[in-house]
């Protein structure tokens, strides 16, 4: 089939906005009679709270407190709906939303926000996902904190451990990191008629539009969700931020709200890329052939679950790497802690992974004596192949040419001595 | 309150301000260039890079008084007439914006740049963007647009 | 003493939201009086290229060139819903969407043009540019303009809806079909190490990536670039600094992402080879070009300095330190 | 940011008379870069801001027969730009350089690093290497004072209130003598420094010692001379064994100055490579043709 856009280095469609400053992200928005959102944030990662509104309520200029008694149904998540709008009893983590200010300016909302008592009755927190698998540990939520346990079973890893010719084991650790996308989360809300339209920008806009209908109990097709241009995502802006305060807002002020986190604010509102801890075995017989593998794959998911359950499943089910590997056993498990909540991030859970099993694989071929891509080239999938939760992979499958490309790129020339 | 002028991309604006705004303010919040992002608040990515009096600054890092009658040229203010600026279109032909919060930025960044040394080496480049924090591109796409850029405004200078 | 090594990592990635979970993408395809093509579907634009990428598709249904395309994401009143901008999805579940959607509306425009030309049978038509015509004698055609014209009042206005096929699967074993298609990049990279103060510098990168089919090369070398720097990033710099929960590495003054200083160049090499499933054979790239960084800077480190680092990011202090117990051990 | 008034001045006279009215309520603002980060995060509580951005004579770079005299409110860019060619001065081009990036280096000024006296300061190390003086005025008098004396602490100077540092003055390089720098950032631009080092040496032949000023930066409460280094190394020829064990003297002092600190064991290691590549450029520096 001759093609004639698809493979073109086409011009980008939204570039002209964008190299001009035309382009509207949610912080260029102005309305007449605009007012101005701030939320007040947990301080403390593991708490009961209470919080007092009096005194902040009589500044002058502030217009409204909004608290958990104002959200019609207080619940909100990807999947579990683990989350509260605003923080009725309990704090799980620094940065948890407490209370949202509406003023007539943004300094004033400032000045409302630190006029607010908030007292914290402290509770022991977990911070470390080991710890928090215990049994004693103390509960993030009100069940176990471990939400997810994904298993692979495929042959018998430890007779196939037995055979080996070489086996490596490691223990790895990734760290908790942030999408840093360039814009800051911004939002705008304003009442049409009895809709409530509500200006962000999001990955997902009929999500939100879902969550903000059903946190205010309000029929789907009266909650509209504009998506500006969106300043970067990568997984920060699946889950709920703004978006419900500022619709609740508009909703009970009647003016358009807006509000604009801080860097730093940012950083404490959207969800994280899971840290997790891996521990590896892997083995190969005298031909270099991978035989088992073992993995236990530990992930942090803070105080929220967010994306957990499906961020520790892909992790499983990436776990091997690219190669065929005759016996798995694979472990995931996701787990609540009192850290910042971990959601989807560019990779979700296939970014760790690959710095056990790559590194593992080349420990093995050190160990074989044969070269990193020789290695590769031996194990790697291809047509036919079956990943080890038993997937045929039936076609698309160009791994190798993959490899042979950056090994020729790279002028790497293949030591195959060690290979029999 | 207090009332100063401020010379932005050709025009004069007499503008009310508080002793405590910074010229990003003014220019988002009162003038309504919105083309002049806020990322950081802090120096630290160049979102909010304006040219002053011919040099590249954060408009977070200036208060607003201190712009009084100095020349400021935002984004707004790079474009020729009815036409894009070589910077511009070199970005929008080499890929150089992704989800473009940055892309003003590192456009006044890179004009800057062009300004004082037109035939800049990539490295050079990288040097004069360094302080333009873009988390989409991995940045190569823009230098390869600067130093298109850089043909354009030379072929522009031999032709006049 | 600056130590030079090379590394090398592969990895795969399933598309989609997987386990058997609907994941499914809605698009709506409508012809403008303009005789322009108006797409509405719900899926963003979030820097990754998604409105160009999907525009190109429907653009090819039609062979008209994308300035003919009318793009509509914004506004959840008016799209249909397109699940989200995550998963490497867009391109093969949005794309199908809508290149489905296109195609319906093709065909129903097909029908007019047939009935107004009064022609036979669909047999030996030619779309393109904006018109429909019989290839064998072109100026039996029609234009996509007339044919807004002709149908008036009742837009032609198709749907197309896209479910990826996954399987749930297996509680106690984990068997199953979870996610398709996969995807597959691998890197080389070469690092130099100063030994003396622990710093890292990728000084080379190549990158082979698996398209499926490239719709925009331009725009998937941009998201290798920008892949490369978050693996960088991941690799070398970015850590939150968690204490007690406390994010203390929460700026950009302590929190590093890459500047362009530190991006290296990074040369690219596509691998084409189409998926039957996807959009005229393409896949999703936009996570997949950043996994195999991180691992292939460890590995290269490793065979610089003779040092495993298990723990990311290996910033210069951990670095210098292990090489300093190495030494030690010596 | 609660500021209630403010005021731009053009020359040092008004400034100065400004400083007096209002003593402490009053804060100077140059380039900004850290004043304005100090007033969102209420740490700067200063009611009065006075800019001195626009006082040409503090913009003025000045070579006399033996001295170089900076204006307090000189940008790193110029200074990048003024020294770029003399080559015997690389050090401090190296030093202006690795400032922040190039919008900060626009606005940034020599004064202002020195006067908020960060612990980091990338000026600093170089200025005390090369003895430099600082020149304070206030209405109707002037005094100099050593900057090592000038710096009292993290973040404090011996400024008094109604106070403002006009000028920086260092001795000219002679052909003999050179100057070295190296920094240490956890990535290349926007770096704040991890180590600093620089290094003055006066060589007699055979690379014999004759003088020699070394300074650090981030490895104490604010920029410091080190004077163990330097009796050590004075009137040793410079081979390398002996500036190894110039290394290993300044990991000492390191050790006992940040005993206890997390970063020590990063530290005391990254600091004897940041020192050895401050003293070869130092070297190469004073195998330049002075005058300058």
């Amino acid at each position: 089939m001759k093609l004639e856009v698809v493979g073109k280095s086409v011009i980008r469609v939204d570039g002209l906005a964008k190299i001009t400053g035309k382009a509207i992200y949610p912080q260029d928005l102005f309305m007449d009679d605009m007012v101005f959102g701030k939320t007040l944030r947990s301080k403390k990662p593991h708490a009961h709270v209470k919080i007092d509104i009096s005194k902040a309520k009589t500044i002058p200029g502030v217009i409204k407190i909004l608290t958990y008694k104002d959200v019609p149904n207080n619940h909100h998540g990807v999947l579990l709906k683990d989350h509260e709008v605003l923080c009725s009893k309990k704090v799980r983590a620094i940065g948890d939303p407490l209370a949202f200010v509406i003023a007539v300016t943004e300094k004033i909302a400032k000045r409302a926000i630190e006029a607010i008592e908030v007292t914290y009755e402290e509770i022991k927190g977990v911070f470390d996902p080991f710890e928090a698998m215990k049994e004693d540990a103390p509960k993030v939520h009100d069940g176990s904190n471990i939400i997810y346990h994904y298993k692979l079973r495929k042959g018998d890893v430890e007779a196939a451990f037995e055979k080996c010719h070489a086996v490596v084991e490691g223990e790895y650790k990734t760290s908790m990191v942030d999408h840093a996308f360039l814009q800051p989360e911004a939002g705008l809300a304003y009442k049409d008629g009895d809709s409530i339209v509500v200006c962000v920008a999001t990955q997902y806009p009929h999500f939100d539009q879902l969550e903000i209908a059903e946190a205010l109990i309000m029929p789907l097709e009266k909650i509209k969700v504009i998506n500006t241009a969106v300043g970067g995502a990568f997984g920060g802006r699946e889950d709920i931020t703004m978006q419900i305060h500022l619709a609740l807002a508009a909703m009970l002020t009647g003016k358009p709200v807006k509000t604009i986190y801080s860097r730093e604010e940012s950083f404490e509102a959207h969800s994280k890329r899971h840290p997790m801890t891996m521990y590896y075995k892997t083995g190969a017989n005298s031909e270099g052939k991978l035989m088992a593998m073992k993995a236990k794959i530990i992930g942090d998911t803070g105080a929220y679950a967010s994306w957990a359950i499906n961020v520790l499943r892909k992790a499983g089910v990436h776990a091997t790497g690219p190669y065929e590997i005759p016996n798995v056993k694979i472990d995931s498990y996701a787990v609540y802690t009192n850290n910042p909540f971990a959601g989807a991030m560019r990779g979700f859970g296939a970014a760790q992974v690959p710095i056990g099993h790559e590194q593992q694989m080349d420990m093995l071929a050190e160990k074989l004596a044969i070269d990193p891509i020789t290695f590769r080239l031996i194990n790697c999938f291809t047509v036919g192949s079956k990943t080890a939760t038993g997937q045929v992979l039936e076609e698309s499958i160009p791994l190798q040419n993959c490899i042979e490309a950056v090994a020729e790129a790279m002028n790497f020339s293949k030591k195959t001595e060690g290979a029999v | 309150m207090k009332v100063i002028q401020l010379k932005v991309n050709g025009g004069v604006y007499k503008v009310d301000i508080e002793e405590d705004m910074r010229l990003l303010d003014v220019l988002r919040d009162k003038l309504r260039l919105t083309g002049t992002k806020e990322g950081c608040g802090e120096g630290e990515c160049g979102a909010c890079t304006v040219i002053m009096d011919g040099v590249s600054v954060n408009a977070c890092m200036v208060m607003a008084f201190q712009a009084e009658g100095k020349e400021i040229i935002t984004i707004e203010g790079i474009q020729r007439k009815d036409e894009l600026h070589p910077i511009q279109r070199a970005f929008l032909e080499e890929g150089a914006v992704q989800c473009g919060f940055c892309t003003p930025g590192m456009i006044l960044s890179a004009k800057a740049l062009l300004d004082r040394n037109p035939s800049p080496s990539r490295k050079e480049i990288r040097e004069g963007i360094s302080g333009n924090l873009c988390r989409c591109t991995g940045y190569n796409q823009i230098i390869t647009s600067v130093e298109k850029a850089s043909q354009y405004l030379r072929r522009e200078e031999e032709e006049k | 003493m600056k130590k030079r090594g090379i590394g090398f990592a592969s990895v795969f990635y399933g598309t989609g939201y997987g386990n058997g979970f609907p994941d499914i993408s809605n698009a709506i395809a409508e012809l403008g009086m303009d005789g322009k093509i108006t797409i509405y579907v719900g899926a963003t634009e979030v820097g990754q290229g998604a409105k160009t990428i999907l525009s190109q598709i429907a653009a090819e249904v039609f062979s008209m060139s994308v300035e003919e395309i009318i793009f509509v994401c914004e506004d959840t009143s008016i799209t249909p819903d397109a699940g989200t901008a995550a998963a490497s999805r867009q391109t093969y579940n949005t794309g199908n969407a809508i290149k489905i959607a296109a195609e319906n509306l093709r065909e129903e425009m097909i029908d007019v043009a047939i009935e107004r030309l009064g022609l036979n049978s669909r047999v030996g038509l030619a779309v393109k540019n904006g018109r429909i015509f019989l290839k064998t004698f072109p100026e039996k055609g029609i234009s996509f303009e007339e044919i807004a014209l002709l149908v008036g009042d009742q837009h032609l206005r198709r749907t197309g809806s896209f479910t990826a096929q996954t399987t749930q699967m297996d509680e106690d074993t984990g068997e199953g079909a979870p996610y398709w298609p996969y995807t597959f990049s691998v890197y080389g990279i070469e690092v130099e190490v100063d030994t003396s103060i622990g710093t890292i510098e990728v000084i080379r990168s190549v990158c082979a990536q698996d398209t499926g089919r490239t719709i925009n090369p331009k725009l998937v070398e941009g998201q290798i670039d920008g892949g490369f720097a978050m693996g960088l990033g991941y690799a070398i710099y970015e850590d939150l600094n968690l204490q007690k929960g406390k994010i203390k590495h929460n700026r950009f003054t302590n929190y590093l992402i890459p500047t362009a200083e530190d991006m290296p160049e990074v040369e690219k090499i596509f691998i084409e080879n189409p998926e039957s499933t996807g959009p005229y054979g393409a896949k999703g790239i936009g996570e997949p070009v950043t996994l195999a960084v991180a691992p292939a800077i460890l590995n290269a480190i490793y065979d610089a300095v003779g040092i495993r680092i298990k723990e990311i990011p290996v910033t210069p202090d951990k670095l210098l330190i292990a090489l300093k117990e190495k030494e030690m051990e010596v | 940011m609660e500021i209630k008034e403010v005021f731009r001045k053009k020359n040092v006279k008004e400034t100065l008379e400004i400083l007096e009215h209002y003593q402490e309520q009053c804060k100077i603002i140059a380039g900004g870069t850290d004043i304005i980060i100090q007033l969102r995060e209420g740490i700067e509580k200063s009611s009065v801001l006075v800019d001195i951005s626009n006082i040409e004579e503090l913009k003025v770079v000045k070579e006399t027969e033996k001295w170089i005299e900076i204006g307090s409110g000189v940008t790193f860019t110029e200074i990048a730009r003024e020294f770029t060619l003399h080559d015997k001065f690389s050090a401090l081009v190296e030093a202006a350089a690795s400032v922040g990036s190039p919008q900060i280096r626009n606005a940034a000024t020599i004064g202002g690093n020195i006067c908020n006296a960060s612990p980091a300061a990338d000026f600093i190390p170089p200025l005390l290497a090369l003895n430099a003086v600082v020149v304070l005025e206030r209405k109707n008098a002037i005094r100099e004072m050593c900057l090592e004396e000038f710096i009292i602490d993290k973040e404090k100077v011996a400024l008094k209130a109604d106070e403002l540092l006009t000028k920086i003055r260092f001795k000219k390089l002679q052909t003999n003598q050179g100057l070295g720098f190296s920094k240490l950032g956890f990535r290349k631009a926007l770096a704040i420094s991890k180590i600093s080092t620089a290094v003055f040496l006066e060589l007699e032949e055979n690379n014999k010692c004759k003088g020699t000023r070394i300074a650090t930066g981030a490895l104490g409460r604010h920029g410091l001379r080190e004077r163990r280094v330097e009796e050590f190394l004075q009137e040793k020829a410079l081979d390398p064994s002996t500036v190894h064990q110039g290394g290993r003297k300044l990991q000492k002092e390191i050790e006992k100055r940040l005993y206890g600190r997390p970063s020590l064991a990063f530290k005391k290691e990254a600091v004897i490579g940041i020192f050895h590549k401050a003293v070869d450029k130092a070297f190469k520096s004073c195998k330049i043709e002075g005058g300058i």
